[in-house]
């Protein structure tokens, strides 16, 4: 499941992807930044990765599924970053968020934003999480010892 | 001419239906559309639709070959 | 130069260390969260990495020299955590920046954070960048074509 | 029995000296630890100065065996 690079009009790069295996966040960040063109020209980069804890209100997790509305997902995070590389200055960002069954500690999401300056990234990664949290059409279901259940809703980031 | 309509997480659990169809009416909302597919079931708190992968409001008229979809609460990242 | 390794009082760890040498920020975050206890408590990590960029004000800029206070430096670094991990539920966080020659795209400076929720990764790993830019004693001489200029100042990052 | 004084980046290279030290005085403020060792240059616009490695202002009265620095605005990360 990949999703091609997208190339907003105001000049800013992205890349959004849904992955159905596990990933490492950090190694793609390194992967992805090797191939940024605007070498020296980004000073700044925020990477934010969600990972799977082993509780969750009160109760042990063993596992979970995450389910997601395909295409919509792909076109709602797009929207997302082009309306954030037309608010802040930006160079490039990376969005890759898992689908399927997770273990705890299993990386859920990563976003990765690199700008000229800190205030963009900073503002810009957590933005894209705020907004993929709230919006972006994903449901976790758990695994607990005595049967499963789906997350009813996210907790506010602000 | 129909109307597709899907259903996702708990939702489509609970109706035991991930997706159908129906004939296309004119003038149909979407709160139509779901009191047809789930034979009058009343609509649940926080119910989100979209039409065609973008969120809609249940007034929202559908078209002829619209994508209506259903889905509680988002719970991602 | 390396700095041991903090306990304070409210649980969190820290790690704080100052490179003469360069290295690979995303690599560092993964060998050091490897070693983290707390697997499955942290569920956000926010990670921010400052690159050497080619300009600064107008200029190109061909590579830099970076002097800090030894002692001070990593003192004033620690204390900014404590007093992070006292303000906000933090499990773990990790600082390293260079010192010395760096050229064009080199790593300046690594913050990461790990927490429960994402709002406390987020706001500290911001919050640390910030008292680091604007108090901890490091200074940057640019190499420019015409000569060398010793930066004036930070920009705020608010 | 004296304190140790410490210049950095900019001033370092201005006043061509990184480090050295005065006989120690009773009631000395770091301002005239500054008179002294500078011969009376006039105090630069944002000068920090730190006592024992933690920021202090300019009325602050040294201690026999202190370590006083000198440095401009700090330009990290």
């Amino acid at each position: 499941m990949k999703w091609p690079f997208f190339h907003p009009s105001r000049g800013a790069e992205m890349h959004i992807e849904i992955r159905s295996e596990a990933f490492e966040p950090y190694h793609e960040v390194q992967v992805y930044q090797e191939k940024i063109q605007a070498t020296g020209q980004y000073g700044a980069t925020a990477v934010f990765v969600g990972t799977m804890r082993d509780f969750n209100e009160g109760d042990d997790v063993k596992g979970m599924a995450l389910e997601h509305y395909p295409g919509m997902t792909e076109n709602y995070l797009k929207m997302v970053c082009e309306e954030a590389s037309g608010r802040w200055s930006i160079i490039d960002s990376l969005i890759i968020h898992r689908v399927g069954k997770l273990w705890p500690n299993d990386p859920i999401v990563l976003v990765a934003v690199w700008s000229a300056h800190r205030k963009d990234a900073f503002e810009v990664s957590r933005y894209l999480m705020e907004e993929l949290k709230s919006k972006a059409p994903f449901w976790k279901k758990e695994f607990l010892a005595d049967g499963d259940r789906w997350v009813q809703h996210n907790t506010p980031g602000y | 001419m129909v109307i597709q309509i899907r259903f996702f997480a708990s939702l489509r659990e609970r109706l035991q239906l991930s997706d159908c169809s129906l004939p296309f009416e004119a003038s149909m909302t979407v709160e139509q559309v779901w009191s047809k597919v789930t034979n009058n079931e009343s609509l649940p708190a926080n119910l989100l639709c979209a039409v065609n992968m973008e969120y809609v409001s249940l007034q929202q008229v559908v078209k002829a070959g619209d994508e209506v979809a259903f889905f509680p609460p988002v719970t991602g990242g």
